[in-house]
């Protein structure tokens, strides 16, 4: 058995728009490569529109024009069954909620707000189950209860529901066929922190309790610290650096990690945090050779010029022609 | 806004064809100031003529060269349409803006009366005022009554823009600089609103050219003053279909079909160019 | 407990305040009518017959007393708001003693008959092709469609209903043209007199179908092109819910509901149609009588019609805007 | 496949809908047993009480077809022919004085219930219609009868309160006259004006069969007792058409279309050139008044531009003759009936018996008729009008049109005045008027101008000629504006509220030389102060103390008396001089008949009827068609 779940190599994804007269191209996934193993929990961190979103849309197939994949493919494995999202997605739609659900970027409005909750658990979930009416029911009242809701809200509609309960309702939604592999954009952002911490804790849980392999996104480098065994690092469409995030957090060895993770308070450093110059890039037109020099405290007169590649060193990967120089500042 | 147009042209073709179209409705309009006969004169050409050479679109019963008469009859039927447009616009604009920006109970009682009006059936309520006017009716008349039933959706479309620059930055700085209500609105909003405003036009003319059409073949107008709906209306009384004249009755229907064709493509590409995921295509008023 | 109570309450104000300012409005510009009803219904009555000058003289006073034109504007206003409320808009001057209101609900049936077919006929029809066309944007068919209805829209009803007249009354004479039944059938629910009703109702029915159908197209397509794009449906695309189920229920379903308010706000200038379209093919609704009336310089029966086509909006208004909780739970349920 | 199910739902339906032209045209009646005639959109349509006023849809068949009084004129009719006795068994006797009128009534006539009609039906009539003010003859009774009495069942007195050698006319038929109620049906109504009186009990030889409740059609069907009437006991057989259906056809388009699909037997009126189509496209299954061009048939009232004689602008004779020399009548002629007018140039119908009463004979006055211009003396009448106008048509009707003088001003009249734009202006300037560039000013220096009131859509052909005048005088310095008064036109033209408009305010019997039909109300009597409403008829509120003189003495005459044309010439003279009104043209109405089904429709040669089917006189044409035994189904019912 292949301990690999999801394969992505060389995927490229643009924006191409043709806008009165003007072809503009947004190189929003430019050249990624990553493997998910099973029951694992990767986390990919950047800043806002770092390209973090289009890359989690990318891998789960969910882009629409003027996004498209223009090169490279992802691959999922699901019980020794390959399936290509872009080469064969008459399969891959059989395969979604079954084997990979999907877990949405500000989750207030991925229920439809004018029908019962309970018709979203029966049109995604009831067909890939098997099962009678009755029991069908019976498991998603359990798989309600086991996650800490009440079986009632079934009988609601979105919008009488709180915040919290309609990510944990998402979360039961994207799990109650016990998927091998659960995509999840930002699934805590726009939660309070309270209610941030429950809901990390049950994804944990319900990722444990099913072995399945989770890959989410979130600009929130302390969400990753708390549930990602391992983190991939995006900057402008690119992995710049890739480890386990023990590893990560504690050597940083791309100068762009360190920074993110530099930011982060902690307790009882009253250091001022030095801000990062200057923004990430307009895409549409991408600095030479390194994509972070302009901002990079390291940057020397190669990563003007030469982009690096992304190579194996240590535990992880890393993309930067002064990896090994970085210390967490 | 030149640069604008010139874009629009080069890379819509929606634009285009509603362009040519309405510029080439619109000369043919103009060319009346040069028409070899009087307008309004009757039974100066051989009556009945088709179609031909020296007529080149016919004559009518009455006497009249179809093509000339259409191209005066154009002329004023888009006069009373834009005299509609306009005067609507500055209701529509001036409560659309005053309710979005002064909100609360302001917002509530404008918002009702507008859509008081809404609800209320336009057409029997200029059939009851032209009831009462009678031949006091002249166009300008009418073009005011039409323009007072003919602003309410759009004043609402203005709301919402409006609604949504009120807690933009730039509102809350002008505010801090002291100026006035009137001047935020005329300086700082209504560039914003300027494209809203250019879309309802186009759909607004089309919807008043359609009333003075439809006035106009009933005979609830000026019979004097050549107007599209007046042709038809003189068609009629000849029973010129009847009678085979299909020439006095087609020619008009045509040319009015190829105008709201063409103002209807500007309406859509301008609308597209504006706001690509738009839901104002429906407000036509 | 908020919302649904606050909405019922604002509708509720709105429908009254339609009322008030509709009826208050058409009254007093009626009442600024250069017409005398008396010298119209003399004129109407002297036109053929010899008459002695001096009788006309005793025939007018009469008529004045019978036509219950006294007393200040004032009076006549509160008198008139004692009638619209007991539905009775007082005889009317063209049809002497007939009242109004009797005229009003013979014609009445036919106008809503042909207004509720055609209407659900345009709603459904116009939104489905919409839909349709917003969610499969590349389909020939659905574009071809599309550029008809579109282009259709904004012609006025008279001159899309002359041309289908011409064509299928007199170049090929296959439709009735006039009037709203057979001649001698008696009206039932016999098999004949449903089909002559829809043998008359077609062209009138088709005029406005072809003429509204486009607005609903047109913003329907824009509704469903927004709402592809809406996280519930990218959510259940993602879900590999059928497409089918997510066109009718997370697309088209959605869409429906600002298209139904559109529909009540609608409903003012679809009856401005069905005036026309009623004159033009002869149909004995409520369109037809308010042109007559105008015709004949019949005051108190275009001021029935008037108001009681601002009622009869007013109240489907209202009746859409019950409506619409059942359908939107939001409204509904707070 | 949503789509082609939907395709395949619209083909069902449309499948459905189609087989329309199969069916029987009417439910349940058979098409060659039923005349279709152009009847009025009835907005009540339960309304059948023709003595209150109740919505002006009487002409439904209601009156044609039910109702009857004593006399009948006809109006297309000259001499005695013209004349009917109807419920009344001889004319009218008056005492000496003219205050008492005795009728003896026909015996044997029945209503439709079974009841006898009798003289004390006629007293119900009179009796209840004084009672009730509001009724539509209650005035004229009220001012003339003093009492009326049934000497026996078959005889009428009427005492009047004053002489009035005219009397008689309440009770004649031209259009309309007082009907005779059936006493045994509204003594039992508690209120005679709110009473419906639906279905009508009918006094002639039809009865209602249906109607539609929303006012489209009404069917009426020919009585089992029809010869128990008094128009049934003079014919010789019974009526071929079976059934006459009164129906709305929509506009003048769809009333066309309707005749050509054989849908509508008789058109009441519709533009000259719906007209030409019938007869280009059904010639053969049509017929006219006239056979061929001009088609039209006149009725008798006499369209004219009428001047408010109140308004200062035309109180001077010399202007409004400087504006009829303006005139080009042929081009008025050729623009409103496409030439099919018949010109009047006196101020008398030119139909029925004007004709040979007074047309004919005055053609010799006319001739030399002069007029000083103030420069000059000229003779303005042109005899050869009818010519020229035929000359115009020629092209286009060819063998219509025949060569001789007579049977031309027939057609279009025996002539008119000549266009004399010199003339004109010398009488302008005679007037005081002074011309500045191309505009004329009035003495008073302020320009010449006039609004012309035209009523509109209900008489387009007036309509038309109303733009062509407004031209002709704007291009001679006199601006005219065109106004569309619509329903407004009847109460505007009495309560004075217009300059010049082109209506008529003559209307005679048509079948009968006393002109007292419209003369009568041109007493200055009658005329009212601006702004206040002037009854009926002297809309323009002409005065003068000769014209007084005439109708003064026409009072005294008898109906029948040879004086009556004596008088009737006085005035028409007069009025030639004062041009008070320019009379223009016969009211012509185009009103085709089909003959697919029937035959035997009045026409200018054999005009035993009107033929406008709102007159009550058509009862005379529905009894007289012959089914026609080529008619599709003919055969088959034999």
């Amino acid at each position: 058995m292949n301990a690999d779940v999801l394969k992505v190599e060389g995927l490229k994804a643009y924006y191409q728009m043709n806008y009165f007269g003007v072809r503009r191209e947004v190189r929003a996934v430019d050249d990624v490569s990553l493997t998910i193993r099973r029951n694992e929990i990767y986390g990919i961190a950047g800043e806002s529109s770092s390209g973090k979103s289009s890359l989690i849309k990318t891998i789960a197939g969910a882009i629409t024009p003027p996004l498209r994949v223009v090169d490279g493919s992802v691959k999922f494995d699901f019980d020794g069954r390959t399936l290509d999202v872009y080469a064969e997605p008459q399969a891959m739609k059989g395969a979604r909620w079954q084997n990979l659900s999907y877990i949405m970027q500000g989750s207030m409005n991925v229920l439809n707000p004018v029908r019962k909750v309970k018709h979203a658990f029966h049109d995604f979930a009831f067909k890939h189950m098997g099962l009678s009416e009755r029991d069908f029911w019976a498991k998603v009242e359990q798989h309600l209860q086991r996650i800490g809701l009440d079986p009632r809200v079934l009988e609601s509609y979105p919008h009488q529901l709180s915040g919290g309960m309609r990510q944990r309702l998402t979360i039961a939604l994207a799990t109650v066929c016990e998927p091998d592999f659960i995509i999840a954009d930002e699934p805590t952002t726009a939660l309070d922190v309270l209610v941030q911490q429950d809901v990390l804790a049950l994804i944990k849980d319900v990722q444990r309790r099913m072995g399945a392999s989770i890959i989410f996104v979130t600009h929130d480098m302390t969400v990753h610290a708390a549930i990602a065994d391992r983190i991939g690092i995006v900057y402008a469409g690119r992995l710049v650096e890739e480890g386990p995030t023990l590893d990560v957090f504690r050597r940083p060895q791309h100068p762009y990690t360190a920074h993110l993770i530099g930011s982060l308070p902690r307790i009882g450093d009253s250091r001022k945090r030095s801000a990062l110059p200057g923004k990430p890039p307009n895409l549409a037109d991408p600095p030479s050779g390194c994509r972070f020099h302009p901002r990079c405290p390291l940057a020397i007169d190669k990563c003007k010029t030469d982009n690096p590649a992304l190579l194996p060193r240590q535990t992880g990967r890393v993309a930067c022609w002064r990896a090994g120089e970085v210390e967490a500042a | 806004m030149f640069k604008i147009l010139r874009d629009l042209l080069r890379y819509n073709i929606e634009f285009t064809i509603g362009f040519v179209l309405t510029l080439a409705i619109f000369l043919f309009a103009l060319a009346h100031f040069w028409a070899p006969l009087p307008a309004e004169a009757i039974y100066l050409l051989p009556p009945d003529m088709p179609p031909s050479a020296q007529y080149w679109l016919g004559t009518t019963s009455r006497g009249q060269d179809v093509l000339w008469q259409m191209s005066a009859a154009i002329w004023n039927t888009m006069l009373f349409g834009l005299t509609v447009t306009i005067l609507s616009r500055l209701l529509a604009v001036a409560v659309g803006m005053l309710s979005g920006y002064l909100g609360g109970k302001w917002d509530q009682i404008l918002m009702t009366i507008n859509d008081t009006m809404i609800a209320l059936p336009n057409i029997p309520i200029l059939l009851l005022v032209y009831f009462v006017m009678r031949d006091s009716m002249s166009w300008p008349v009418l073009a005011a009554t039409a323009a007072l039933l003919g602003w309410n959706y759009d004043a609402r479309l203005i709301r919402s823009v409006t609604l949504s620059l009120r807690n933009r930055e730039f509102t809350r700085h002008a505010v801090f600089a002291g100026m006035s209500v009137p001047q935020i609105l005329m300086r700082q909003h209504l560039p914003y609103v300027m494209p809203v405003i250019f879309f309802t036009a186009m759909n607004n003319l089309i919807w008043a050219i359609g009333l003075e059409v439809t006035l106009s073949v009933l005979g609830f107008s000026d019979i004097n003053r050549p107007t599209i709906g007046g042709m038809i209306y003189w068609a009629n009384q000849h029973q010129a279909i009847i009678a085979g004249i299909w020439w006095w009755i087609a020619f008009p229907i045509i040319a009015i079909v190829l105008l709201f064709l063409g103002l209807f493509l500007l309406a859509i590409s301008v609308n597209e160019y504006i706001d690509p995921r738009s839901r104002l295509s429906r407000m036509g008023a | 407990m908020d919302g649904f109570p606050k909405y019922l309450l604002r509708r509720l104000l709105q429908f009254f305040l339609v009322i008030f300012l509709g009826v208050s409005g058409t009254f007093f510009i009626t009442k600024l009518s250069p017409v005398d009803p008396v010298e119209q219904s003399l004129s109407l009555m002297t036109n053929f017959g010899a008459t002695d000058p001096r009788a006309v003289e005793l025939m007018r006073q009469a008529l004045a007393e019978l036509y219950g034109l006294q007393g200040s504007i004032f009076e006549q206003y509160l008198a008139f708001w004692g009638r619209v409320l007991r539905g009775d808009f007082g005889p009317s001057l063209s049809s002497f003693p007939t009242p109004v209101m009797s005229l009003i609900m013979s014609a009445l049936p036919w106008t809503v008959g042909l207004l509720t077919l055609a209407l659900i006929i345009t709603w459904t029809l116009g939104n489905l092709l919409g839909a349709l066309a917003g969610y499969y944007r590349t389909n020939t068919l659905l574009k071809l469609s599309g550029a008809v209805v579109m282009a259709l829209h904004p012609v006025p009803a008279y001159i899309v209903g002359l041309v289908l007249l011409l064509v299928f009354g007199f170049i090929f004479p296959v439709l009735p043209i006039s009037g709203g039944a057979q001649m001698n059938l008696q009206p039932g629910l016999s098999l004949d007199y449903i089909r002559s009703l829809i043998q008359h109702g077609t062209l009138p029915a088709l005029t406005l179908v072809l003429v509204g159908i486009g607005s609903w197209f047109i913003s329907m397509r824009s509704l469903v092109s927004n709402i592809v794009t809406d996280d519930h449906v990218v959510y259940a695309e993602l879900g590999g819910v059928s497409s089918g189920k997510i066109f009718s229920q997370y697309v088209a379903r959605n869409a429906l509901l600002p298209q139904l308010t559109g529909l009540a706000l609608s409903l003012g200038s679809v009856f401005g149609g069905a005036v026309i379209t009623e004159f033009l093919y002869n149909y004995p609704g409520v369109g037809r009588l308010l042109i007559q009336g105008i015709y004949r310089g019949d005051y108190s029966l275009v001021l029935g019609v008037t108001t009681m086509s601002i009622v009869a909006v007013a109240v489907a208004v209202f009746i859409i805007d019950l409506i619409y909780p059942l359908i939107d739970p939001r409204v509904r349920l707070g | 496949m949503l789509i082609k199910k939907l395709a395949a739902a619209a083909l069902a339906i449309a499948a459905s809908v189609m087989p329309a032209a199969a069916q029987d045209f009417i439910a349940g009646i058979p098409r060659n047993e039923a005349l279709i005639i152009q009847g009025p959109a009835a907005q009540n349509a339960e309304w059948f009480n023709l003595w209150a006023p109740g919505g002006g849809a009487s002409n439904n068949g209601l009156q044609q077809l039910t109702a009857d009084t004593f006399w009948f004129v006809n109006p297309e009719g000259t001499g005695d022919a013209a004349w009917t006795n109807a419920l009344a068994a001889d004319r009218p006797q008056y005492n000496d004085d003219f205050t008492e009128m005795t009728v003896p009534l026909k015996q044997g006539i029945y209503w439709s219930d079974g009841v006898e009609f009798t003289a004390e039906d006629v007293v119900y009539t009179v009796e209840t219609q004084i009672a009730n003010p509001g009724m539509n003859w209650s005035a004229p009774f009220t001012i003339n009868v003093d009492s009326v009495e049934a000497t026996d069942p078959y005889t009428v007195v009427f005492n009047l309160k004053e002489p009035n050698s005219r009397f008689h006319t309440l009770f004649t038929v031209r259009w309309n006259a007082a009907w005779i109620m059936p006493k045994h049906v509204f003594e039992t109504v508690d209120d005679p004006l709110t009473y419906a009186n639906n279905p009508p009990v009918s006094l002639s030889a039809y009865e209602m069969h249906s109607y539609d409740s929303a006012g489209n059609w009404v069917i009426w069907k020919l009585r089992e007792d029809w010869e128990r009437t008094s128009i049934g006991m003079d014919l010789e057989s019974e009526p071929d058409v079976k059934y006459v259906v009164y129906r709305n056809a929509g506009n003048p388009d769809a009333r066309v279309i309707e005749q050509m699909n054989h849908n509508l037997d008789v058109i009441n009126d519709i533009a000259p050139e719906g007209m030409f189509t019938i007869a280009r496209d059904a010639g053969e299954n049509s017929a006219y008044w006239f056979p061929g061009y001009p088609f039209a048939h006149p009725d008798p009232t006499l369209p004219s531009v009428l001047f408010n004689h109140q308004n200062s602008k035309f109180q001077d004779k010399d202007v409004r003759w400087a504006l009829a020399l303006m005139i080009d009548i042929r081009a008025v002629a050729m623009g409103s009936y496409r030439g099919a007018a018949n010109l009047a140039a006196l101020s008398v119908p030119p139909t029925g018996t004007a004709v040979v009463d007074y047309y004919e004979p005055m053609q010799e006055w006319l001739t030399s008729f002069e007029i000083d211009t103030g420069a000059r003396t000229i003779a303005p009448y042109d005899p050869t009008v009818a010519q020229q106008i035929a000359a115009l048509v020629k092209p286009q009707w060819g063998d219509d049109i025949p060569d001789d003088p007579a049977q031309l001003a027939a057609m279009f009249g025996h002539g008119w005045w000549k266009q004399d734009i010199e003339a004109a202006n010398e009488l302008l300037e005679k007037a005081g008027l002074t011309k500045n560039g191309n505009q004329w000013l009035l003495p008073d220096g302020t320009p010449f101008t006039i609004r012309l009131m035209v009523e509109g859509d209900a008489i387009p052909t007036l309509a038309r000629a109303g733009t062509i005048l407004a031209q002709q005088w704007s291009m001679q310095g006199i601006q005219t504006t065109v106004d569309v008064a619509g329903p407004t036109n009847g109460q505007r033209l009495g309560a004075g509220d217009f300059e010049a408009a082109v209506y008529w305010t003559v209307e005679t019997w048509g079948g009968h030389p006393d002109l007292s039909f419209f003369l009568e109300s041109y007493h200055s009597d009658f005329i009212v102060e601006p702004g206040a409403v002037q009854p009926p008829r002297n809309l323009q509120r002409w005065q003068d103390e000769r014209l007084d003189a005439i109708i003064e003495e026409n009072r005294t005459v008898s109906f029948d008396s040879p004086e009556v044309v004596q008088l009737g010439m006085d005035y028409l003279k007069l009025a030639v001089e004062e041009m008070p009104f320019i009379p223009l043209m016969a009211y012509n109405k185009f009103a085709p008949f089909d003959t697919t089904y029937w035959t035997g429709y009045p026409s200018a040669e054999n005009p035993y009827s009107a033929s406008g089917p709102f007159w009550s006189n058509t009862r005379y044409m529905v009894v007289n068609l012959e089914a026609n035994p080529n008619a599709p189904g003919a055969q088959a019912a034999q």
